[in-house]
């Protein structure tokens, strides 16, 4: 209580960012209404009194010190839940951006591994006992040590405890035993090799990772209600560099701790930052209002329209690229997918007429208006990744199958000598009409309006296509149960800094039959020398060059049948405001990815500088 | 012995409303004849049952208990052809000379919509005389009427027009509920003076239903008074109306005022001075 | 009537969920696992909270034990946020939608009335009587409509007020100035599309009681008695006028709550509405159901108490005649 | 002794109360006028202006309309951000919107009469199924509803949108029928018809219904508001048909996009205007209407 | 020009040559006539005749489109028509009250039966005690011999009689020199009609009032006025002492009027027969009041003599414009 209590008396002292701009005349309108509204000249005074204090400079420098976040999912609805382990909790209003630290954070920059709460993680040769080793001195908040019993207590949980668990899955698929073999090392002995144990579950792959639990308070709790969160024992207890001081629907503040491990062990420096604000924006209006008036410093993915308009209004409003497309390329490639159990969609003719039919740049220019790039594969461009990208083109295998060429007559040629014949405007072949809807999930505006516009352009070269809104839920039931034509998506989600992950993702194991749920390869594609191929690499070492060949051969299986098409490279346009502070990442200075939702933002935090404007 | 036209057998209705039993009639009995053409006035004040009885002879609502016979037959029972004889034969002229126009047609419709349902003619030029002949009766001139609309007419044409439209039918009776009460003082004997002469040339009888005594004594042949539900006197009208027998009924007719400055009721006693 | 409300609507709110396509719990699954990519052990997951939320259950035990969970006030939880309960979902958004709605109504009700009364009073100024057709136009504008209006009014063009949320994100929600006065100056445009948009209506409805009631003898009567046209006004016109709106006002809450949906979207306000967007978005059925369920009973409620109350107001009524 | 009654021909029509046509009703025109215009605009656009453009991709992004600075002459009222021009937008989107509501009108009125009739003429138990069944519809938070199952039921076209936002509309025009039908059968000329021998149809639509008709015209409009309303409410959230331009869905894009905080007032501006003249045309009518079917209204400011 | 014939000199109630149009209805056409003090004036006519328009143009409650042309009338020599605002509220009910018409509906149905006839005696008499006024309106109700519980009853709790003698009790309650009784017992059956009647003529007596009945029922006037005004068309076209109207009426449509009252006294044959009423629309003369004996005046129209002998019904159109 009482920490909250002090915070509600400074923040009604501070100026406190409020609405849209602070102007005068809507103080006036303030003082006004509620004069009016509350009644009584003695109400009026005090707010005014708590206006002329919050004027001072103590405010300012409050905010010189503080940096405000956006909670990129907005209102949360549950403010009194930390427990990671949940589906209704929110980690990303700063509770794993600034409390809980992960064991290692990807860079997506360097592609490195970096050590946080872990210092290594080893593997044996045959990949399936991966040794971690914990960094010295490391305390949770409460004063605990942070070891290996932590760590081996998370574990157990996940792999014993209820299967609703957030992590459980793959715990419960990988890990036959973990084990404490001193305070600093736990051995995980896995039920077969897996390269990518660490990189995929313990080091912020994409957006966060299993995250490790003091023992000592998980101990005896129901791990599907417990909500970790004690106001009176400043819980929760995590070993990050800040500490919860409010919690409402709508703000998170946090306070810096001066006893942080890193800090104290001199590991790493004590961020610069005294305060952190997460505030929940309920539009992408408030939010670019927001950063304009530099009430915000970082706020989530908007839209490039909405990025150029708030340029004209903030000065020190940057993002990833100063240039179109401003934004940072997100793992998740945007995809036409074909459901391959339908005619006559399974036909890799006629996937390819598709492709030539659709102008990448166009989809780029008008759905994203600019903000991203065509995708060249189904792997995000990232530097690991663009190698094997290259390594592909420069085997000639784009030539052979040219998948970025935009060519509508290719496309209509193919059409016609399958068979196709126009009718008025759209072909057709024994009278059916070649038709193809394609499904989008209607909350998405993103992937629904690269739909629209693949929709016009396989219009005009007759392919009667039309896009068709349905619910998330019943959109991704229909993509998991086959039932579908054509979809936009991101199903290759997976690979980052190696190949594996999304290729995999089509091997033709996964296939059920449609009506089924399929776990993976939701177009139902079944190539056998696809699948062989990926199989060759899935227990290589992530280093091992024999890798390349199996890719190329793989890559040449899928090129051949274009099972899916890839549209575009998924944007993340992430304003950032440096009129309070600076070291914001950018392309230029790209010490690691930009999204400030991520659990990498601790490496952000540590960056930071006061502009001291 | 008259043929009974119509006989009323001990007519009960009553209403249920929410635990709350209210008798609009009770026991009611009564006889009108055919031949010779009878007018028989049903008269009471508001409430005392007799537009809920004239209601129960149309079939517009069912009794309680007991039975209303049209030449021997119970109406309740009658068969669906039956019924449109029912129809045929006992008409209804009725209170407000307004409410019983429909607005969207023209006069002309309520006599073609007749000759239709009950093929009253063969062809149209029949049609036209039997029309014009109804309208004569009530001594209105068809081409003054009939292609106008129902609000161009006068009160006391609109009420002429209805005995018109019945009389096409040639009904055996008509129930006429206070067909004069909405009606100018000067203009109602007129109306009266229709239901007199239907029955003296045409041979109709009447049901006549009227809050008003002395118009009943005026042209009834018997007259029946209700009060509260119940029939608490009857008999010629000359009769009831001279000798009345119940107290209320002596009260009733005791009430209205009669034009005669000279005869004036009594006032209170002690304003007599004045 | 009310016990009919609930129950057909609260099974029309189960019979939704079960035949539409798609599954929640897979669809929720899909969503968490979504940014990881491939969860191979997503099966056991979707099985495993299928059971929690008992949908493997024959549909007649589902259906019994949701009746019985929604007349017991138990929702139990969210779906799409385990392990948040429903019940506290509701209860935080509803006082915003109660409030903005119920200050809102009550504002547009009473301005509503007094400007139809004044529109249909024969000594009210011409000027006065103009009001109407521009009443009339705002009534026809759907609230949502009117509220984008508000925002390229006020909040980008004059810049005078925030331009979303029920309060300052800063603000701690309790009873504080800085929180009321935020709630105030959050809830000034919706409350005031809401009022603009619904003022029209009540102004109608009142003026044609008040034509309606022109031509009463009693009105002649007291204007006889030399009354003071303003007593006449009050006392006699308005007091005889007013009776109908107020049936009207309590279906209006129904209404209203279904037009605030939008509005509270419009100015992500954070109330009943949004809940509801959002748990539909992430195919909450648990909240959905709970929060339909909620606004209907308030609906039917509503109808309830006019047939209680209404005797009171109109003397004439009694509580059995007033079924009609 | 003399008559002093001045005798004067008095020809019917000049009746003092004969009113002039009811039908001849300021608002009634007036509102008939504007929904024409946008019935015009949805018939006759299309033979001035290409359609297709109301696609995405069809135009360049983001232009003002024609008499802004970067406006073109191309594009008049200007495009949106997916390269829709606004004209062909407004030109497809309006006729569309009315659509919806004509089809929810037509469903409701002919329910409406059905139920009503049913439920006023005939009673008892008939009747007290149908007024609670149309009672229960009024009171339900329809729009709370319609929302849960348009996002349920995602397969939607214009018809379907139209199918489901009916599901709640015939509940007005069942009681407003209801009520009148009930009013009707004791008035005079009922009573008369049935003493006519009139069967129980004949009564309901040669008697009452000509009667009916300002009642069913303003039952008829008021729910094609209502169902344009709705619906224009469900596609402003996103929930509603995908592939046609309605109006709402341009109001969806527009708010998606941030329009408002772009400046981009045409997108979300000329759609909201065409709705504003569609609904105030249809209010217009719909009281216009009223004032017909109910003199009492009438004549007065 | 209608001369005062009753014996204090100046009449309580003088309208002279009252015009009130409804819209292009002339409804009343030119009306001259006087009350004296303590005298019940019976004003009789058939529907669309004026005479209920002519009784509200005296309280000036002729609301649009209707609106009074011209004309004075003076009610203890004050002009009514030139007052307004302030003065003509107060010379309302204070000079001149109402007895309504249709007393079902005269009364505000929410308010309770004392509250009404309070708001009248505050209106105008403004210094009381709460006390004091219920029982000046408890001995008003005891006048019109109304039980002293009606003080708390709403009027639909109330049977037709007794609003009626509400109505009564409010109009007596500040002594009016003047009642205007616009039908007040057409609604009633014949019982309580007279009853209540009966209580009209008592409690006017017993004030000393003067009284203008409105009625259409010659038989009824017959029995409580002291003189009566024949109307037809906007205009008087017979007044007399009662006795010399029913021994002695001199116009035909008077005479018609009597003739059709059907009597419960003796069977006899009926009179039938249609006047032409004029197109109330257009223009008309005035018709001239002539004496025919003391204090009986009569229009006298030689122009149309020959028109009210026929005893036939004439088949004439007629129009009755209702209302």
């Amino acid at each position: 209580m009482s920490p909250v209590r002090g915070v509600r008396f400074e923040m009604s002292k501070q100026r406190t960012p409020r609405g849209v701009n602070a102007s005068l005349s809507r103080r006036t309108f303030l003082v006004r209404s509620v004069g009016i509204g509350i009644a009584g000249t003695s109400m009026a005074s005090i707010l005014s009194a708590c206006q002329d204090s919050s004027g001072g400079p103590a405010g300012d420098s409050l905010r010189a010190k503080t940096v405000m976040f956006d909670i990129t999912t907005g209102r949360v609805d549950s403010p009194e839940l930390f427990n990671p382990l949940v589906p209704g909790v929110n980690i990303q209003q700063g509770l794993h951006q600034a409390v809980l630290e992960p064991l290692f954070i990807l860079n997506h920059e360097t592609e490195e591994v970096e050590p946080w709460l872990g210092e290594s993680f080893e593997p044996n040769d045959t990949l399936d006992v991966w040794t971690l080793t914990l960094r010295e001195g490391a305390l949770w908040s409460d004063g605990e040590a942070f070891d290996a019993d932590d760590v081996v207590f998370t574990i157990d949980l996940l792999r014993n405890g209820p299967a609703e668990l957030l992590h459980s899955a793959p715990m419960k698929q990988w890990v036959q035993s973990v084990t404490a073999v001193d305070p600093r090392t736990v051995e995980f002995q896995l039920v077969g090799p897996n390269p990518r144990f660490q990189l995929d579950y313990f080091s912020v792959k994409i957006t966060n990772s299993v995250p490790i639990l003091p023992a000592h308070i998980w101990q005896g709790q129901d791990p599907l209600t417990f909500t970790n969160f004690d106001k009176e024992r400043s819980w929760p207890v995590f070993t990050g560099p800040y500490r919860l001081t409010k919690a409402s629907p709508t703000e998170f503040i946090y306070e810096r701790r001066s006893d942080w491990w890193a800090a104290e062990t001199g590991v790493m420096k004590l961020p610069e930052p005294e305060r952190l604000v997460w505030v929940a924006n309920e539009t992408e209006e408030v939010r670019v209002a927001r950063i304009a008036d530099h009430q915000l410093d970082s706020v989530a993915d908007i839209t490039a329209g909405a990025f150029i308009s708030l340029q004209t209004r903030n000065e020190y409003a940057a993002a990833w690229v100063d240039e179109e497309p401003y934004s940072w390329v997100d793992p998740c490639v945007r995809l036409l997918s074909f459901n391959h159990t339908v005619q006559p969609w399974n036909d890799r003719e006629l996937r390819w007429a598709v492709n030539h039919a659709i102008d990448r740049d166009e989809i780029v220019a008008i759905a994203y208006e600019g903000a991203t790039t065509p995708a060249r594969f189904f792997f995000p461009s990232y530097p690991q990744l663009d190698k094997y990208v290259d390594l592909l083109e420069s085997e000639g295998l784009f030539e052979e199958y040219p998948l970025l060429e935009h060519n509508p007559d290719r496309a209509i040629e193919i059409l016609e000598r399958k068979g196709y014949t126009k009718n008025g405007e759209f072909y057709e072949k024994d009278g059916q009409p070649l038709q193809l809807r394609i499904d989008t999930p209607s909350e998405i505006t993103e992937i629904k309006r690269i739909a629209q516009v693949i929709v016009e352009q396989l219009r005009r070269v007759g392919i009667n296509a039309t896009s068709n809104g349905l619910a998330y839920a019943t959109w991704s039931d229909n993509v998991a149960n086959g039932q579908y034509e054509a979809v936009t998506d991101w199903g290759a989600c997976g690979s980052v800094s190696e190949p594996w992950s999304s290729m995999q993702l089509y091997h033709p194991r996964w296939v059920v039959a449609p009506g089924q749920r399929a776990n993976g390869n939701v177009v139902r594609w079944t190539n056998q020398q696809y699948g062989e191929n990926v199989d060759r690499f899935a227990e290589l070492p992530l280093d091992d060059p024999q890798i390349e060949t199996h890719v190329v051969a793989a890559a040449r299986a899928w090129l051949d049948d274009l099972p899916f098409i890839p549209i575009a490279q998924a944007k993340k346009l992430v304003p950032f405001d440096s009129y309070y502070w600076e070291g914001w990442p950018s392309q230029s200075n790209n010490y690691v990815q930009p999204p400030t939702w991520w659990q990498s933002t601790h490496k952000i935090l540590q960056n930071l500088t006061p502009a001291n404007r | 012995m008259a043929d009974v036209l119509l006989e009323v057998e001990d007519a009960t209705k009553t209403y249920h409303s929410r635990g709350e039993t209210t008798a609009a009639l009770k026991g009611v009995s009564l006889v009108v004849d055919e031949s010779p053409a009878t007018i028989a006035c049903i008269a009471g004040e508001s409430g005392s049952g007799k537009t809920t009885l004239a209601n129960s002879i149309l079939g517009f609502t069912q009794l309680t208990s007991g039975t209303i016979s049209y030449r021997g037959t119970n109406i309740a029972t009658l068969t669906r052809s039956q019924q449109l004889e029912y129809r045929r034969d006992v008409q209804a002229v009725f209170q407000d000379p307004f409410g019983v126009y429909n607005p969207f047609y023209r006069i002309r419709r309520l006599f073609d919509v007749l000759i239709k349902r009950f093929r009253l003619a063969q062809s149209k030029a029949e049609a036209r005389e039997l029309i014009e002949e109804a309208l004569n009766v009530v001594g209105i001139r068809g081409e003054e009427v009939l292609d106008k609309n129902p609000h161009q007419l006068s009160g006391g044409q609109r009420q002429r027009i209805m005995m018109a439209r019945a009389y096409l039918l040639k009904p055996r009776l008509i129930v006429a509920d206070e067909p004069v009460s909405m009606v100018d003082a000067s203009l109602r004997a007129m109306i009266l003076d229709v239901m007199l002469r239907l029955r003296d040339e045409r041979g109709i009888s009447f049901l006549y239903i009227t809050h008003d005594l002395s118009t009943a004594y005026q042209i009834g042949d018997d007259i029946y008074i209700l009060y509260g539900g119940e029939l608490i006197e009857q008999g010629r009208a000359q009769e009831v109306i001279e000798n009345p027998q119940h107290e209320y009924a002596k009260l009733l007719i005791g009430s209205i005022p009669v034009p005669d400055p000279s005869i004036r009721w009594n006032r209170e006693p002690h304003s007599q001075a004045g | 009537m009310f016990a009919f409300t609930v129950w057909l609507s609260a099974t029309i709110m189960f019979a939704i969920p079960q035949l539409a396509p798609g599954d929640p719990v897979s669809a929720m699954v899909t969503r968490l696992t979504q940014q990881a990519g491939f969860v191979e052990g997503s099966a056991g997951m979707i099985e495993a909270w299928r059971e929690r939320f008992g949908l493997d259950d024959p549909l007649l035990i589902q259906y019994a034990q949701y009746l019985k969970n929604m007349l017991t006030f138990d929702y139990g939880y969210s779906l799409s946020q385990f392990p948040v309960e429903v019940e506290t979902m509701i209860a935080d958004a509803i006082p915003w939608t109660i409030g903005l709605l119920t200050i809102a109504t009550i504002i547009s009700f009473i301005a509503g009335t007094v400007v139809g009364a004044l529109m249909a009073w024969r000594r009210s100024p011409a000027l006065l009587r103009l009001l109407l057709p521009l009443t009339l136009t705002f009534t026809a504008i759907p609230f949502f409509i009117l509220g984008m209006l508000l925002i390229y009014l006020f909040v980008f063009g004059l810049e005078i007020f925030p331009v979303a949320g029920g309060y300052d994100s800063t603000a701690m929600p309790g009873f504080n100035v800085d929180f009321i006065a935020s709630v105030i100056e959050h809830g000034t445009l919706p409350a005031l599309s809401i009022v603009i948009g619904s003022m029209g209506f009540w102004a109608l409805g009142m003026r044609g009681m008040m034509i309606t009631i022109e031509g009463e003898d009693y009105l002649t009567l007291a204007q006889a008695k030399g009354l003071n046209p303003l007593r006449i006004l009050f006392r006699y016109q308005i007091r005889n006028a007013i009776l109908p709106q107020f049936t009207a006002l309590m279906l209006s809450f129904g209404h209203i709550v279904g037009g605030t949906v939008l509005v509270e979207y419009i100015f992500g306000y954070p109330g009943t509405g949004s809940l509801l967007f959002r748990a539909l978005s992430n195919s909450d059925f648990t909240v959905t159901q709970g929060i339909v369920f909620i606004l209907i009973l308030t609906t039917a409620a509503a109808v309830l108490v006019v047939d209680l109350i209404y005797p009171l107001l109109d003397p004439r009524i009694t509580y059995e005649r007033s079924s009609t | 002794m003399t008559l002093t009654v001045q005798q004067t021909v008095a020809p019917a029509e000049t009746t003092p109360r004969r009113p002039r046509s009811p039908w001849r009703n300021t608002k009634l025109m007036v509102g008939t006028l504007m929904v024409l215009v946008i019935v015009l605009i949805g018939v006759l656009g299309p033979l001035f202006w290409d359609t297709r453009l109301s696609a995405a991709a069809s135009s360049p992004l983001n232009l003002p309309p024609f008499w802004e600075a970067g406006g073109s002459s191309d594009h008049p009222l200007g495009t949106e951000n997916s390269g829709r021009d606004m004209l062909a937008l407004v030109i497809s989107g309006a006729p569309a919107t009315l659509r919806i509501g004509l089809i929810v009108g037509v469903i409701s009125i002919v329910i409406g009469i059905v139920l009503g009739f049913s439920a006023g003429y005939l009673g008892g138990r008939i009747d007290s199924v149908i007024r609670t069944l149309a009672d229960t519809a009024l009171t339900i938070p329809a729009l709370a509803i319609l929302i849960v199952i348009s996002s349920y039921v995602r397969e939607i076209g214009i018809a379907t949108m139209a199918f489901i936002v009916a599901l709640f509309a015939w509940a007005g025009p069942t009681r407003l029928i209801r009520a009148q039908v009930l009013s009707m059968r004791e008035l005079g000329y009922v009573r008369m018809a049935r003493l006519s021998g009139a069967s129980t149809v004949d009564i309901m639509f040669k008697e009452m219904m000509p009667n009916l008709l300002p009642y069913l015209a303003a039952a008829f409009v008021g729910a094609t508001s209502g169902g344009i309303l709705a619906a224009v409410g469900l596609e402003s959230l996103g929930l509603g048909p995908q592939r046609i331009p309605t109006l709402g869905m341009t109001i969806y894009n527009a708010l998606q996009s941030s329009a408002i905080l772009r400046g981009m007032w045409w997108w979300w501006g000329l759609p909201t205007v065409i709705l504003v003249v569609i609904f105030v045309g249809l209010f217009l009518i719909s009281t216009g209407l009223d004032e017909v079917a109910n003199p009492r209204l009438r004549g007065r400011r | 020009m209608t001369r005062d014939m009753t014996r204090s000199g100046e009449p309580l109630l003088r309208i002279d040559d009252v015009h009130v149009h409804y819209g292009r209805v002339i409804a009343v056409n030119g009306v001259d006539l006087t009350v004296s003090r303590g005298e019940t004036l019976g004003l009789v006519g058939e529907s669309g005749s004026g005479k209920s328009t002519l009784a509200m143009a005296i309280l000036r409650l002729i609301t649009p489109p209707g609106r009074i042309v011209s004309g004075r009338i003076h009610l203890n020599g004050v002009d009514i028509l030139s007052t307004g605002g302030r003065q003509l509220r107060q010379l309302r009910w204070t000079d001149v009250s109402l007895i309504p018409q249709g007393s079902m509906n005269s009364l505000n149905p929410v308010m309770r039966i004392g509250d009404q006839i309070q708001d009248a005696i505050e209106a105008h008499d403004r210094r009381q005690t709460k006390d004091s006024l219920r029982q000046r309106v408890l001995s008003l109700l005891d006048m019109v011999r109304l039980p002293a519980r009606v003080y708390g009853m709403y009027p639909h709790e109330l049977s037709g009689g007794m609003k009626q003698r509400v109505c009564i009790a409010m109009a007596i309650a500040l002594g009016p020199s003047l009642i205007i009784a616009d039908e007040p017992t057409s609604a009633l059956d014949v019982v309580v009609q007279k009853t209540v009647a009966e209580t009209l003529l008592k409690v006017k007596e017993e004030l000393n009032s003067s009284m203008i009945l409105v009625g259409h029922d010659m038989a009824l006037q017959a029995q409580l006025v002291d003189r009566i005004a024949v109307m037809y068309a906007g205009n008087i076209v017979e007044v007399a002492p009662v006795a010399e109207l029913f021994s002695n009426p001199v116009h035909a449509y008077t005479r018609h009027l009597i003739a059709s009252v059907p009597s419960i006294t003796e069977r006899k044959p009926l009179v039938v027969k249609e006047f032409q009423r004029p197109d109330l629309t257009t223009a008309r003369p005035k018709p001239e009041l002539r004496e025919v004996s003391p204090g009986h005046l009569v229009a006298l129209d030689d122009e149309h003599s020959d028109r009210r002998t026929s005893g036939e019904a004439s088949e004439r159109e007629e129009v009755i414009p209702r209302g």
